[in-house]
């Protein structure tokens, strides 16, 4: 059996990817995508560790963390269409008229 | 025996008393919710009828102390309560304040229907006539402030009234704020009654902080029950209450040094300061010692200083009185002379001579301002009236057009012309010389006696002042009344409608009798006042002092009449040019100068004090909070610090190193990053590593805790 | 679990349920509103918030848990729950007006309102780390969508894009905390971390790591310094009514997470975790304070006031693992949002008020300093709601922001923190240079200020600048049933 | 104590280390010589007209959307379904709440006309 610290350093890994894809990236939509790959990543560490304690507890949380993910995509993809529809572009850097 | 007891179950009103204060409170909220839409008569007579029925409270309260002489303290609401301080606002009736309560709804009365006429031709003169309302909102509010003032039962409620009319005669000082000098000149005799007056409220706050301190009270009974035993404990404490209350005198009663805002006060319209400025609140100084006898009794070397303050006021400003020729200024230094003389007789004890002086004073000095408000109106309508009739402007000169209807030396011959005012002046000023029977020899003879026998230095001050006194007066009447007119209003001047002459003659009645107050024979009001003050001594009738003072005020007269009767009136056949403007000038040369200069005071009080004080003012604003605090201080050292740390913190730190951080860590990832063709950071992007800079910050201390 | 099990615990989250079944029903029955009568959804809302408050407060004194412990039912849930409903009203009352003027009256914005209400109570109430992402989410994308309602006004988008790429952002470090925990101690449930814990066997560094990311993703919600970034942008371009009830209810609602999540389950961590938070509350009040100052628009400066209140009852969770100072603590915070809500609505309806202008694809006016010129002369009414709430806000009697900073830092004194509480009350007079500018102006300055003037929002600012004058005076019952709701928690 | 973070720090050194080698290898390795021609979108000579890439009916976006939620609400049927017997009456009552809670808002995306391809 692969031991659990694997599923923990790779959840680990594809949050830190996660960060970094939000730290880095200039697109909306791939920043948006980089928050789901940190929520995902915390998905990984759910069912590691539900494996762990043989519980279930951790499998449900993932569920819902899904769910509640997808309705941020909805919320996420309308905001940025609309953005789009304004300005011809999802460059984060470009939405910067708040500042100071 | 049916007698005695109808007289101990005869009525008792005590109870009625707060309705003295209310009276005049109903008549000001009234004026002023709907004065607007009020007519000229019906706010004058509202406001009278407020101050009216006043007086009619207080005269059943003088019924109820027949009865019952103890009288009572009323009480009606605590007003403050902290700990151990319980201030209540409780009435004292007894015989002093019902008084005061006479005299001033009494004479106030008058005065409210004097100014119905009074103030309907200034306000036709002098402004617009939506200043009607204010006044008599003033007037109110003034009769109630000195009810209060005067009907207290403790300190702090007397110091409430005291400000009160403090504030009424600032108010009213100023009621024409834009006459004046310069336009301001009204406004700024205000500021500097208000002044004055602050300088001795100030006194007064002290005393009563360390009679707080020292009595743990501010009633009167209780305060007085233990000032014996506080005297024998801490004498100084008595001495620097009594003294400290004595500046609030000299601020309050026009006394020396602080007596110098009285003559400017009379920038006021006439009845204000026939009423404040002359009958009721400037005596409140003398009221108060009398309140405080029995703090005063227990300081005899504090009591001599009242006195010769007193006295020397007296004669102080009677000599100034010599050299004035607005016909209020002389009648304003004449009541400070005789403020001088009340308190002279309470600093020595004689509280019944002080009081009596304080109501016959009352009746003679309301009514010799209010007929030279008289007269003033009569010249003002004449000057008026010619100024818009083009057949009668034609002789007037520069100085006709440049009027000034209250400097006497544009008078003369008036008593032709306004009988009436001539007689209740004349009448008015023989009270106020002394020559019997009139009420001012009485009590001013008792004055003097009583100082013959306590305080010989003080006695011959006044008895100078006395000499002077009818000396001044006799001026005024010859400049006034005699002679040939000197001015064309003069000639033209028409007396007063009755609404004006009405009261003058009831206070001119008052001024003749009022001196049977207190014959030498009966004491009446000794033994009226004993019942508030305890056993007083009545000074007995010495026929020698009447003889002395009586041949003064005659000599005195006499030589007036030489001077201004026969002298003034050969002056006039002279061209203008070499015409000197007083008899007395050639003769006193550079002292008459000085008198008219008014012994050069206010400019002594400009050198030493007000100067310097407006110098260090202005330092302290200019250099010190200006320069210094504001732009110093403030702007740079604050401000600009502020600014600095906001630049700092924003810029350099949340910008700066937040952000440099981040960009720092953005940065590096960012030159490698560039190199390969990624991408210069934006906004978002920052404010998400700013967030994971703090994750890496917090996670990096737990972890290497 | 049975049937009648599902009924009885529905029944004991009956105000939840009831507002979650209204704001459906409220979803559909809108549909059939014609666009210019929204009115009537605004007056449904209303109700709907009138009756679960009336049921929150006919139910205050029960203590239960529900839904096998996932949701507990106590005075702090109450406590908090009455603050959101208050919230809720009024930002229905500042917004009817305000969504005319701007030309987006939409029926959404009360149901959206009323989603994101659900989400605060059930994040008050929730007992179990699950419950509390489910809550936090709930309460945070409706906002996400509230800001953007403006659409297609550009700072309006924009607020929306920030505030929802970085929620989702800290929304992922708060889950990886969860999950960390859920590792450490092999259970959510916040009573069952804290016996793991006590009993021994869990992996402490994941358990306080967990505990690091849980503050963190909490912290973005409560915009504490370094995560308040988003604050000042989003604040300035979510519309103005949509603000006001975030800049409350969401805050409210973290601190509630916060505040449950530390004292029931992480007390043992509490020496690790006390230094972190010290840090976060002093770094909060001193740079949301001083770059207030730097603020000429009104709408940025309260972002910026709303950061330094945070770090104000941020000060309030420092020690919370001393038992015998954490009731007390606790209830201050919940006293101090108190406050903090009627101060705030106060001074955001006066904004509201002024703001003008703000129509599609305009720049909106009266949003700075200078437009608040004159206002004491032309409405006084407003000029002394805004004086007060600003006085509040300083902390200065006899105001609740007053009384609120009283007690905060007496607990924090009583935590042992002088330092802390000496940096709270220095940045409170720094604070006043910038809340004390907006009196200058409105009292000092000449102007002509544009005032809309409208019933609601004139209720709205009087009723709660009445309030905060007035309960300042009767503080102390407030603050007893503050302390009341924290008993049962501790 | 540190020791416990050894795995984790590893992983987050090598992450790095991986991303930065991936990038750093294209760069060394990898020739580059930017030309003009080169950075055009065709370099097959065709001239590009109008931008690259085309715009999509924002109703493609929408519908993906709708699509997603709806999809993703689906899995709580699957441990549902599993467990549907031990469940009983109580789970078919849940899960016809949950159900009504999806219609409303399918009602309200239907009445809003977000199905609508027009």
């Amino acid at each position: 059996m692969v031991p659990i610290q694997y599923f923990i350093g790779l959840s680990a890994i594809l949050f830190t990817i996660g960060i970094l894809g939000v730290l880095i990236r200039r697109n909306a939509i791939i920043i948006f995508m980089s928050v789901e790959l940190m929520l995902n990543s915390a998905n990984l560490a759910f069912i590691t560790f539900a494996r762990m304690y043989q519980s279930l507890d951790g499998q449900v949380f993932v569920f819902f963390v899904m769910a509640v993910a997808a309705a941020e995509v909805a919320v996420g993809l309308a905001l940025i269409v609309a953005i789009f529809r304004n300005k011809q572009s999802i460059d984060v850097d470009q939405i910067n008229s708040l500042h100071g | 025996m049916w007698l005695s007891e109808a007289v101990s179950s005869g009525p008792q009103f005590f109870y009625l008393v707060p309705l003295v204060v209310l009276f005049p409170v109903i008549g000001l909220l009234v004026n002023t919710a709907f004065g607007g839409r009020m007519s000229e008569k019906a706010i004058g007579w509202l406001a009278s009828a407020a101050a009216g029925l006043s007086f009619v409270v207080a005269v059943l309260l003088g019924i109820s102390l027949l009865s019952y002489p103890e009288g009572a303290v009323v009480p009606i609401v605590d007003w403050i309560t902290i700990g151990e301080l319980n201030i209540n606002w409780g009435f004292q009736v007894d015989t002093l304040s019902v008084t005061m309560m006479l005299v001033v709804a009494g004479v106030g009365t008058l005065i409210h229907i004097y100014s119905i006429g009074y103030m309907h031709d200034d306000v036709r003169f002098q402004g617009d006539p939506g200043r009607y309302q204010r006044f008599f909102v003033f007037m109110n509010l003034f009769i109630a402030m000195m009810m209060i003032l005067v009907s207290a039962d403790n300190y702090l409620m007397l110091f409430v009234g005291w400000e009160g009319v403090g504030l009424c005669s600032y108010l009213l000082i100023g009621f024409w704020y834009d006459k004046g000098e310069n336009g301001i000149g009204n406004a700024v005799a205000g500021k500097k009654a208000f002044i004055a007056n602050r300088i001795g409220d100030f006194g007064f706050i002290l005393a009563a902080f360390i009679m707080f301190w020292v009595f743990g009270t501010f009633e009167f009974n209780a305060v007085f029950e233990l000032a014996p035993e506080v005297a024998s404990l801490f004498p100084a404490a008595i001495v620097a209450i009594t003294l400290l209350m004595l500046v609030g005198v000299t601020g309050k009663s026009a006394q020396i040094p602080l007596f110098v805002w009285l003559p400017d006060a009379m920038a006021g319209p006439t009845p204000v300061s026939a009423l404040i400025h002359a009958a009721t609140m400037v005596t409140a100084g003398v009221y108060l010692i009398t309140r405080s006898a029995a703090l005063y009794n227990l300081v005899p070397q504090v009591q001599n200083i009242v006195a010769l303050v007193g006295a020397a006021t007296a004669l102080f400003a009677a000599t100034i009185a010599v050299g004035q020729f607005d016909i209020k200024k002389v009648l304003a230094y004449s009541t400070i002379s005789q403020l001088g003389f009340m308190v002279a007789a309470v600093g020595m004890g004689a509280y019944v001579a002080g009081m009596f002086h304080l109501v016959t004073h009352a009746f003679f000095k309301a009514l010799l301002f209010l007929s030279a408000g008289s007269v003033i109106l009569g010249l003002e309508h004449a000057h008026h009236h010619m100024e818009h009739n083009s057949q009668l402007k034609l002789p007037m000169d520069e100085n006709d057009l440049h009027f000034d209807p209250q400097d006497m030396r544009n008078m003369g011959g008036l008593r032709n012309r306004m009988k009436i005012s001539f007689w209740v002046y004349l009448i008015g000023a023989i009270a106020l010389t002394g020559i019997p029977p009139l009420a001012g020899f009485w009590s001013k003879d008792e004055i003097l006696t009583d100082a013959a026998n306590f305080n010989p230095l003080a006695y011959w001050m006044m008895l100078a002042a006395a000499f002077l006194t009818a000396f001044y007066m006799g001026r005024q009447i010859l400049m006034v009344w005699f002679g040939k007119p000197r001015s064309l209003p003069a000639e033209h001047a028409n007396e007063s409608p009755p609404i004006i002459t009405v009261p003058l003659i009831i206070l001119a009645a008052l001024a003749a009798t009022g001196g049977a107050l207190n014959l030498p024979m009966w004491h009446t009001f000794t033994h009226w006042l004993e019942d508030s003050l305890g056993h007083l001594h009545a000074a007995e009738f010495s026929l020698q002092i009447a003889g002395l003072s009586s041949f003064l005020v005659l000599a005195a007269i006499f030589l007036a009449w030489l001077l201004y009767g026969r002298k003034y009136q050969a002056m006039q056949e002279l061209p203008p040019d070499k015409r000197p403007d007083d008899p007395l000038r050639p003769i006193l040369g550079p002292v008459f100068n000085a008198l008219n200069h008014k012994w050069w005071v206010d400019e002594l009080y400009w050198t030493i004090i007000i100067n310097p004080y407006v110098s260090l003012a202005h330092f302290l604003a200019d250099v010190v909070d200006w320069r210094f605090w504001h732009d110093w201080f403030h702007d740079t050292v604050i401000v600009g610090g502020y600014n600095k740390l906001t630049q700092v913190l924003s810029i350099q730190i949340d910008l700066g190193v937040i952000d440099a951080v981040a960009n720092k860590l953005g940065d590096s990832v960012k030159r490698a990053a560039a190199k390969w063709r990624v991408i210069e950071t934006g906004y978002v992007r920052n404010y998400a590593l700013s967030f994971f800079i703090g994750v890496v910050l917090i996670l990096g201390y737990l972890i290497l805790r | 679990m049975s049937l009648n099990d599902l009924l009885v615990n529905l029944n004991l989250i009956m105000p939840i349920t009831i507002l979650t079944a209204w704001a459906c029903v409220l979803l559909l029955v809108d549909l059939f509103i014609p666009k210019e009568r929204k009115g009537i959804t605004a007056l449904l809302a209303a109700l709907g918030l009138l009756v679960a408050l009336a049921l929150v407060i006919s139910r205050a004194g029960v203590a239960t848990s529900a839904f096998n412990g996932m949701i507990m039912i106590d005075g702090f849930a109450t406590f908090m729950s009455v603050i959101f409903l208050f919230s809720g009203l009024a930002g229905i009352a500042v917004a009817y007006d305000y969504l005319i003027r701007s030309g987006i009256e939409r029926g959404e914005y009360y149901v959206l309102l009323l989603f994101s209400i659900v989400g605060m109570m059930l994040m008050a109430a929730a007992a179990d780390l699950i419950m509390v992402f489910l809550a936090l989410e709930l309460l945070s994308i409706p906002l996400y969508v509230l800001a953007g309602i403006a659409v297609p006004r550009p700072d309006s988008e924009e607020a929306a894009l920030k505030y929802f790429l970085l929620g989702a952002f800290a929304s992922g470090f708060f889950l990886y905390g969860t999950a960390l925990v859920y590792g450490a101690t092999g259970s959510t449930a916040l009573t069952e971390i804290v016996s793991a814990t006590t009993s021994g066997g869990v992996n402490l560094s994941f358990l306080v790591i967990g505990a690091g990311l849980i503050l963190v993703g909490l912290g973005f919600k409560v915009a504490v310094v370094p995560f308040h970034m988003w604050t000042p942008d989003v604040y300035q371009g979510a519309p103005s009514s949509v603000t006001a009830f975030m800049a409350v209810g969401a805050k409210a609602a973290g601190f509630a997470a916060l505040l449950r999540i530390f004292v029931l389950a992480f007390p043992p961590l509490a020496m690790d975790l006390t230094p972190v938070l010290w840090a976060l509350a002093a770094f909060t009040m001193i740079i949301g304070n001083v770059i207030a100052i730097a603020q000429r628009n009104i709408k940025r400066m309260l972002a910026y006031s709303s950061i330094a209140h945070a770090g104000y009852i941020m000060m309030a969770l420092v020690p919370y693992g001393q038992g015998n100072v954490a009731a007390d603590t606790v209830a201050s915070a919940l006293f101090y949002l108190l406050a903090y809500m009627l101060t705030s609505f106060a001074a955001w309806a006066v904004v509201i008020a002024l703001e003008h202008n703000m129509g599609e694809g305009r720049d909106t006016d009266g949003l700075s300093l200078e437009d608040y010129s004159g206002l004491g002369q032309k409405q006084p009414a407003l000029a002394a709601a805004m004086t007060v709430a600003m006085l509040s806000f300083i902390g200065i009697p006899p105001t609740l922001g007053f009384v609120g900073k009283f007690y905060l830092l007496r607990t924090v004194i009583e935590g042992g923190f002088p330092g802390l509480a000496l940096i709270g009350l220095l940045t409170s007079l720094v604070s006043a240079y910038y809340y004390l500018r907006v009196v200058v102006y409105m009292y000092m300055r000449d102007g002509e200020p544009v005032v809309r003037r409208e019933p609601w929002l004139y209720f709205t600012a009087l009723a709660t600048a009445v309030g905060v004058v007035v309960l300042s005076i009767f503080s102390e019952p407030l603050f007893n049933w503050a302390s009341q709701a924290v008993l049962k928690l501790i | 104590m540190l020791l416990e973070y050894l795995p984790i720090a590893v992983l987050l050194i090598l992450a790095l280390l991986l991303a930065g080698i991936v990038i750093a290898l294209g760069h060394m390795f990898g020739p580059r010589h930017p030309t003009e021609r080169k950075s055009m979108p065709y370099e097959s000579g065709m001239r590009p007209i109008g931008p690259g890439t085309r715009r999509m009916p924002v109703h493609f976006y929408l519908v993906a959307v709708l699509f997603i939620l709806f999809d993703i609400e689906v899995m709580f049927f699957l441990p549902w379904a599993v467990i549907y017997k031990k469940l009983g009456v109580f789970g078919l009552v849940e899960m016809l709440i949950f159900i009504a809670i999806l219609g409303v808002g399918y009602v309200y995306v239907w009445k809003m006309g977000a199905l609508e391809w027009e």
